[in-house]
C-alpha cells in the first residue's frame, strides 16, 4: 500500500519536470547532497575534537565526570524518539492519513522544543559552574590544560546542533502546518519526506556528540 | 500497516542500541571505550540513514553521495590525526604557554571578563 | 657544471651542506622539465605546421588510444615523478634530523626581528654567529604569529609557532655572511623582518664566544630573594625595567610610545624640546632617570617621574646596560630573556 | 516548482529575446540568463582583481616604497588574492560556463533546480559586496589564506570578510548540487554516462569538489571569526590550542579548491581541442577517469603546504608521495589532447591558440607544482616567488587561459555574433607571450630567494621585477583589447549561425543563441559528442506537434 513511492520509479527523462517520480528522484538526490555537506560541516569540529582528545587525552577522559550525563541522555533519548515519530508520521503520509502524518510531525516539534528546554538547562549548569567557552572559561573544578578547549568544544559542536534542532523545529512546523492544510497527500509528499530527512540528519550528528561528550 | 510495523521494529532497536552504549559507558572498558561508543553510534546512523531516511529505496545516487561523504570524513580526521600523531616532540604543545598580545590589539582581543548579559553567579 | 647551472637559474651560492643536495635534486627536476616541455612545445608546433586544416583534410577523425599507451601516459610520469618524490623525501629526512652534536641556538621570532640566544648566555637581535663545518641547531619559537626562517643561501626554511618549538640544522660550509627572510607573512613589516647568519671560522668563532662571554655580567646575594639571579648584567636590566613599569611607557621594539623607544636609543643623538640635542650616552641616560625634566626629548610630554631613591646604583649600571644592549641589527648582548628552555631529547 | 510550459513547436525567439526587461532578468530561472549575469560580475571582479594586480607590480619596480607604504601594500595583495580567488576564479567557469551549457550538452531544459539557481547567483552577490565591503572598510591585511594566528589578532577588521566569504561558499555549494543533481537525473535519452560531453564531466568533478570542501572552509571561516569574538583557543597555542590545526582544515578546502579552478579550464580545453582538431578524443575514457581521478586525489594531498609549518616527517612524506599521485592525472589529460591533435585538421582560430598555450602552460605549472611538492626542494622554494609563479601559471596560465578560450568558443553560442578572428588570434599570442614575461621571471626570483608578500626587497632582486612588471603591462593592455573588441562584437559583430565552428559538441545542435527551452523539441543524440568519425549524425528532432 505505500507504494506510490516505488524505489527507483523511472528512467530519469530529459522532459524537463517530468513526472513525479523524476522529480522525487532529483529532488532526494539533491537532498542528500545537501546533507552530505551538513556531514562535512560537522566534520570539521570532530577533526577538532580528534586532534585535541589526541593531545590532551586525560582531561577528555576526565571530562564526562563534570557533564549531566544524565540529561544529555535524556536529550539523546528524546531525539530518537521523535525521530521514529517523523519516520512514522512520512509513514502515514504516504498511506494519504494526513490528520494522523500532522499530529506525529506536531509531537515530534514538541520532543525538539523539550530537547531544547533540556540543553538550556544544562547551559545554565554549565554557566553557573563558570565553564564557559573560550577566554570567558572560568571552572575551578577542572583547571587543567586542555580542559578549556574541552568546553569550547562542547560549546561549539552543541552549540552548532542546536542551531540544526532549531531549524530543524521550524522546518517541522512548516511541514505539519501544510500537512494540515491538505498540500500533502499520498500522491505528493516530497517536502516532508525531506524534511524528515534533515530532522534524522540532526538526530545522526546528536548520536555521535552524545557518546564523545558525554559517555567516554 | 507494515511500514509503520518496520518503523517501529527500527526505533525499538534505536533505543536499545543507545541504552546498550550508556550501559557500555558504566564499564571499565579502557582503550576500547571509544571505538565501541562510535561503533554502536556508526549503526544507528546506519538504521536511520537506510529505514528513515530512505536510502533503503534508493540505491545509485544518494548511497553514492553520502557514502563518498563518509569517505571523506574520514580522510580529513584520519590524515589530521596521523599527522599529529608522528609529530616530535618539541612540536606539541608543551601546555598553556604565554604567548604576548601584539601592541595596539587589546581593544579587538578577546575580553577578559564575562560579558555582562550572562547571568553569572 | 653546477655553478654554471645555479648561475643560468639565478640561486645564490650554495652555503651549505644541505645546499648541494637540494641543487642536484633541482637540477634534475627543471632539467627534466624543460627537456619535456620543449618536445611538448615542438610537438605542438609541428602539428600546428604539419596538420593544419586545408594543408591536409581530416585525416583520420576517429582515431584512438590503444590502452598500452593509455598505461604509459600514467606510467612513466608516475615513474619520474615518484623518482624525485623519493629521492627529495631522503633530503628532507636528513635536513630534519639534526647529529647528535649539534650546536644549539634558540632562535625567537617576533614582529618584527629575529632574537638568538646560545645556552651559555650570550644572546643577540638580528645576527646568528656560527662556525663553519659545525652543525648547529636552531630551536624556534615565536613570540606572536607564524614566522618563518629562511636562509637562501642554506637552501632552508622553518616555519616558528608560537607557543611550541620547531628545529632546523644546518651546517655552513664557508665563511660568509648570509640574508634571513622572514618566509612566512607576519603582518607590517613583514618584508624587513631580516636577520644575518654570519658564519665564522670556528677558531675565530670561539675567540667571537669568548668575547660574549667576557660581558659584563652580575650575581647577586643569594638573600636578595630576586628572580634570576645571575647572568649577564643586561638581563636584570630587563628585569629591573619590567619591575619599574618602564614598559609602560618605553617601547623596546622601535615604536614610539609615551616615551622614546629604547631601540638603538644609547649613543644617539637626541633632538630636546629646549632646542638643544645631546647625545644619549650613559650619563644621559642616568640624568634621565634621576631628574627626568631636566632634558626632555623633543616631542614627548615631560610626564616621567623621578626614580631618584627608587633605584640601586646597580640597578641602575643594570638598565644602561639594557639600554645599550637594545641596538638594531648590532651583534650586541640583548637580555637571553626568553621562557626557559627544558631539555630536549636527541 | 515546475513551470509547466507547452511544448513550443516552431523556432521561437532566443532566450535572450523571450523576455523583455531588466526585472525579467533579475527574477529569471533561465540557466542561460543566470550564467550571463554570472558571466557580468565575474568579469567585473576580475577587473578589480587586475587593477590591484597592476598596483602591485608597479609597487614592486624599485625597492623600497614606489608608489604605497606596506600597510597599503599588504591591504593590496589581499584584495588582489580575495577577490582573484574567492570571487572571480572559484566561481568563474563553472557558474558562467557551466550554468550556460551544462543543460544544453546533456540535453535539459534547465538545471535540476533552477530557482536554487537563481539563489546562489544572489548569495554570490552578496558574499561579493559583503567581502569587497569588509575588505576596504577593515583594510584587512591578511591575505585570502587568513592564517592563524595573525588573522585572529590582527588589529583590522576580518570579520566581515570572513562572513562574506562564508556567504560566497553559500552560493559555490548550491550551484554544485544543483549540477551534481542535474547530471544525475536530467540526462536526456541516449546520453549514457561514457557519453557525457568531457566539459559536463568536468563540471561534475568540480561540483563534487565544491559540495565536499566548501562546507569544511564555511565552518573553518566561523572558528575564525569565534577565535576573534571570544577567544576560543581551538587555533591559538596561549590556550593550549594548535596553530596548525587551522592550516590543516583550511587546505583541505584550499587545496582541492585549486581543483576547482582548474577543472572547468580542463574540461573547456577538452572541448576545444577536439572541435579544433576535428577529432575524436584520443582517449575519452582517460580524460574522464583522470577528471574523476583529480576531484578524488586531490582532497589528499593538502598537506604539501606545510612541508615546512612543524608538519611531522611522516605527514610530510605521506602528502608528498599522494601529491604526486595527482600530477599524473594532469600529465594525462595533456599527452591526451596532444594525442587528438596528432592528424587531425587543426584550425587555428582564437580559442585553439588559447588552448594551444593552455597546454603549454599546464605543463610548466604542474611541473613547477611537482617540483614544489618534492619535500626537500620545498624547504628552499616555499612561500617564495617560485610557489607564487607556480600557482599563476596554473590560475593565470591555465584556468584563465582556459576562461579565455571559453568565452571565445562559445562567444558565438551565447549571443549569436562573432567576434573578428585576426585580432582574436593576435592578442591571444600577446597575453601568452606577456603571461611568460610576467611568470618566468618570477620562478627565477623564487629560486634566488625573494619570499611572497614582501613590499620591499633587496636591490639584487630589483632586475627581475622590473622585467616582471614589463610583462605584466603587456597582459594588462591585452586583455584591455579583448575586452575592447568583445564589447565591440556584442553590437556590430556579423552573425555567427548555428554552428559556426562545425563542432559536433551537442551544445551546437541547438540554435545560437539558444532558445528558452534550449531545444524546440525534445533531442535525440545517437552518437557520442565530439563524433567528428561521424559528421551530423546527431540531430534534434523536429516534432511537428
Amino acid at each position: 500500500m505505500r507504494h506510490e513511492a516505488s524505489p527507483r520509479p523511472v528512467e530519469p527523462r530529459a522532459l524537463h519536470f517530468g513526472d513525479e517520480a523524476s522529480r522525487q528522484d532529483a529532488a532526494h538526490l539533491g537532498m542528500w547532497i545537501f546533507l552530505a555537506t551538513e556531514v562535512l560541516l560537522f566534520s570539521v569540529l570532530f577533526t577538532a575534537y580528534a586532534l585535541y582528545r589526541l593531545t590532551y587525552p586525560g582531561v577528555f577522559q576526565q571530562a564526562p565526570a563534570h557533564m549531566d550525563v544524565f540529561l544529555g541522555t535524556l536529550n539523546t533519548f528524546v531525539l530518537v524518539v521523535s525521530s521514529i515519530l517523523v519516520a512514522l508520521a512520512v509513514d502515514a503520509i504516504r498511506n494519504g492519513r494526513d490528520f494522523a502524518a500532522a499530529a506525529l510531525l506536531a509531537l515530534s516539534v514538541l520532543l525538539g522544543i523539550a530537547f531544547l528546554f533540556i540543553k538550556a538547562a544544562e547551559y545554565t549548569k554549565h554557566v553557573h559552574d563558570g565553564a564557559l567557552p573560550g577566554a570567558w572559561y572560568a571552572y575551578e573544578a577542572f583547571a587543567l590544560p586542555g580542559a578549556n578547549l574541552y568546553f569550547t568544544l562542547y560549546w561549539v559542536m552543541t552549540g552548532v546542533h542546536a542551531v540544526h534542532v532549531l531549524v530543524g523545529v521550524g522546518v517541522l512546523v512548516t511541514l505539519a502546518l501544510r500537512t494540515l492544510a491538505g498540500e500533502f497527500g499520498a500522491r505528493f509528499h516530497t517536502p516532508v519526506e525531506l524534511g524528515g530527512m534533515y530532522w534524522h540528519l540532526v538526530d545522526v550528528v546528536w548520536l555521535f556528540l552524545w557518546p564523545l561528550l558525554y559517555l567516554t | 500497516m507494515r511500514g509503520g510495523v518496520r518503523v517501529l521494529a527500527v526505533g525499538a532497536v534505536l533505543l536499545a542500541l543507545a541504552t546498550l552504549s550508556f550501559g557500555l559507558s558504566r564499564l571499565p572498558l579502557g582503550a576500547w571505550a571509544v571505538p565501541a561508543a562510535l561503533g554502536i553510534a556508526l549503526c544507528k546512523a546506519v538504521l536511520i540513514a537506510f529505514f528513515f531516511m530512505h536510502l533503503a529505496e534508493r540505491p545509485g545516487g544518494p548511497r553514492l553521495v553520502i557514502g563518498t561523504a563518509g569517505v571523506f570524513v574520514g580522510i580529513l580526521v584520519g590524515l589530521v590525526l596521523a599527522e599529529a600523531a608522528a609529530r616530535a616532540w618539541p612540536t606539541l604543545p608543551p601546555g598553556p604557554f604565554p604567548v604576548s598580545r601584539l601592541p595596539g590589539t587589546e581593544r579587538s582581543g578577546p575580553p577578559r571578563a564575562a560579558p555582562p548579559w550572562l547571568p553569572l553567579p | 657544471m653546477s655553478d654554471l647551472m645555479r648561475r643560468i637559474l639565478f640561486l645564490p651560492e650554495a652555503a651549505s651542506s644541505l645546499a648541494p643536495r637540494v641543487d642536484r635534486l633541482h637540477f634534475f627536476i627543471i632539467g627534466t622539465t624543460f627537456v619535456v616541455g620543449a618536445g611538448i612545445g615542438l610537438t605542438g608546433l609541428f602539428f600546428l605546421v604539419r596538420y593544419r586544416r586545408g594543408r591536409s583534410p581530416a585525416q583520420e577523425p576517429a582515431m584512438a588510444a590503444p590502452t598500452w599507451m593509455e598505461a604509459a601516459f600514467a606510467g612513466v610520469p608516475l615513474a619520474f615523478f615518484l623518482l624525485w618524490g623519493a629521492l627529495g623525501f631522503h633530503d628532507y629526512v636528513w635536513a630534519r634530523t639534526p647529529p647528535r652534536d649539534a650546536l644549539d641556538v634558540y632562535v625567537t621570532g617576533k614582529q618584527w626581528m629575529w632574537k638568538f640566544a646560545y645556552p651559555d648566555g650570550p644572546g643577540m637581535v638580528g645576527v646568528l654567529h656560527v662556525p663553519t663545518g659545525t652543525p648547529v641547531r636552531l630551536l624556534l619559537t615565536s613570540r606572536d604569529v607564524i614566522h618563518s626562517f629562511y636562509v637562501p643561501a642554506f637552501r632552508m626554511k622553518m616555519d616558528a609557532l608560537p607557543g611550541r618549538y620547531t628545529e632546523l640544522w644546518f651546517e655552513a660550509v664557508r665563511p660568509g655572511r648570509y640574508r634571513v627572510f622572514c618566509a612566512e607573512y607576519c603582518g607590517l613589516d613583514h618584508s624587513r623582518m631580516r636577520a644575518e647568519v654570519v658564519a665564522l671560522e670556528p677558531e675565530a668563532f670561539e675567540s667571537w664566544r669568548a668575547r660574549q662571554l667576557a660581558q659584563p655580567t652580575w650575581v647577586a646575594d643569594e638573600s636578595s630573594g630576586e628572580e634570576g639571579t645571575r647572568g649577564p648584567l643586561a638581563r636584570r636590566g630587563a628585569v629591573v625595567a619590567t619591575r619599574q613599569g618602564c614598559f609602560q611607557c618605553h617601547t623596546i621594539d622601535g615604536t614610539p610610545h609615551i616615551g622614546p623607544s629604547w631601540l638603538g636609543l644609547y649613543g644617539r643623538e637626541q633632538p630636546l624640546t629646549s632646542g638643544d640635542s645631546v647625545r644619549a650616552d650613559v650619563a644621559y641616560l642616568t640624568e634621565s632617570m634621576m631628574d627626568p625634566l631636566a632634558k626632555v626629548v623633543a616631542g614627548y610630554a615631560p610626564v616621567m617621574p623621578s626614580f631618584h631613591g627608587r633605584l640601586s646604583a646597580g640597578e641602575v649600571g643594570a638598565l644602561v646596560e639594557y639600554i645599550k644592549s637594545l641596538q638594531p641589527e648590532r651583534p650586541e648582548p640583548p637580555p637571553a630573556q626568553e621562557p626557559t628552555y627544558g631539555p630536549l631529547p636527541r | 516548482m515546475a513551470p509547466s510550459h507547452a511544448e513550443p513547436t516552431v523556432a521561437g525567439p532566443s532566450y535572450l529575446d523571450a523576455e523583455r526587461g531588466l526585472w525579467s532578468w533579475l527574477t529569471t530561472r533561465d540557466h542561460k540568463r543566470i550564467g550571463v549575469m554570472f558571466l557580468a560580475v565575474l568579469l567585473l571582479m576580475f577587473l578589480l582583481g587586475g587593477i590591484f594586480a597592476l598596483a602591485l607590480r608597479v609597487e614592486l619596480l624599485t625597492p623600497g616604497e614606489t608608489v604605497m607604504g606596506r600597510l597599503a601594500y599588504n591591504r593590496a595583495f589581499t584584495v588582489h588574492g580575495v577577490v582573484m580567488v574567492w570571487l572571480f576564479l572559484i566561481p568563474s567557469i563553472p557558474t558562467a560556463f557551466g550554468n550556460f551549457l551544462l543543460p544544453l550538452m546533456i540535453g535539459a531544459r534547465d538545471v535540476a533546480f533552477p530557482r536554487l539557481n537563481l539563489a546562489s547567483f544572489y548569495l554570490y552577490v552578496l558574499g561579493a559586496v559583503m567581502t569587497l565591503w569588509g575588505v576596504f572598510q577593515g583594510g584587512v591585511d591578511t591575505g585570502w589564506t587568513f592564517y592563524t594566528p595573525y588573522s585572529t589578532v590582527t588589529g583590522r577588521d576580518v570579520m566581515p570578510v570572513l562572513l562574506g566569504v562564508f556567504v560566497v561558499g553559500f552560493s559555490t555549494i548550491l550551484t554544485g548540487i544543483n549540477f551534481i543533481t542535474t547530471v544525475h537525473t536530467l540526462r536526456a535519452p541516449g546520453v549514457t554516462w561514457m557519453k557525457v560531453p568531457l566539459f559536463v564531466w568536468a563540471i561534475y568533478g568540480t561540483s563534487i569538489i565544491q559540495v565536499l570542501a566548501t562546507p569544511v572552509l564555511g565552518m573553518v571561516l566561523m572558528l575564525v571569526a569565534l577565535e576573534r569574538v571570544a577567544g576560543a583557543g581551538l587555533f591559538d597555542s596561549s590556550r593550549g590550542g594548535d596553530p596548525l590545526l587551522f592550516q590543516h582544515l583550511f587546505w583541505f578546502y584550499s587545496h582541492p579548491a585549486v581543483y576547482i579552478m582548474v577543472l572547468p579550464g580542463m574540461g573547456v580545453i577538452s572541448e576545444a581541442v577536439c572541435a579544433f582538431s576535428r577529432k575524436r578524443p584520443f582517449s575519452y575514457r582517460v580524460i574522464v577517469w583522470s577528471t574523476v581521478g583529480i576531484s578524488f586525489v586531490g582532497f589528499l594531498t593538502w598537506g604539501h603546504h606545510m612541508f615546512v609549518s612543524g608538519q611531522s616527517t611522516f605527514g610530510a612524506g605521506a602528502f608528498s608521495l599522494l601529491s604526486m599521485l595527482v600530477a599524473i592525472f594532469t600529465a594525462m589529460k595533456i599527452f591526451t589532447w596532444l594525442g587528438t591533435m596528432y592528424r587531425g585538421s587543426l584550425w587555428v582560430s582564437t580559442p585553439f591558440t588559447y588552448v594551444l598555450g593552455f597546454i603549454f602552460l599546464l605543463f610548466f605549472g604542474g611541473m613547477s607544482g611537482v617540483a614544489v611538492a618534492v619535500t626537500s626542494a620545498d624547504l628552499h622554494w616555499h612561500d617564495t616567488y617560485f610557489v607564487v609563479a607556480h600557482f599563476h601559471f596554473i590560475m593565470v596560465g591555465a584556468s584563465l587561459m582556459a576562461f579565455l578560450a571559453a568565452l571565445h568558443y562559445w562567444f558565438p553560442k551565447m549571443c549569436g555574433r562573432m567576434y573578428p578572428e585576426g585580432m582574436g588570434i593576435g592578442t591571444a599570442v600577446l597575453i601568452i607571450f606577456g603571461f611568460i614575461a610576467t611568470f618566468l621571471p618570477q620562478f627565477l626570483l623564487g629560486n634566488l630567494g625573494m619570499p611572497r608578500r614582501y613590499a620591499d626587497y633587496p636591490e639584487a632582486f630589483q632586475p627581475l621585477h622590473v622585467a616582471s612588471t614589463a610583462g605584466a603591462s603587456l597582459l594588462g593592455f591585452g586583455f584591455l583589447i579583448v575586452a575592447i573588441y568583445l564589447g565591440w562584437s556584442l553590437r556590430h559583430g556579423r552573425a555567427a549561425g548555428r554552428n559556426p565552428w562545425g563542432s559536433e559538441g551537442y551544445e551546437w545542435l541547438s540554435d545560437s543563441p539558444p532558445p528558452e527551452f534550449n531545444f524546440h523539441a525534445p533531442p535525440r543524440f545517437p552518437r557520442p559528442p565530439h563524433d567528428y568519425a561521424n559528421p551530423g549524425a546527431n540531430t534534434e528532432v523536429e516534432h511537428a506537434a
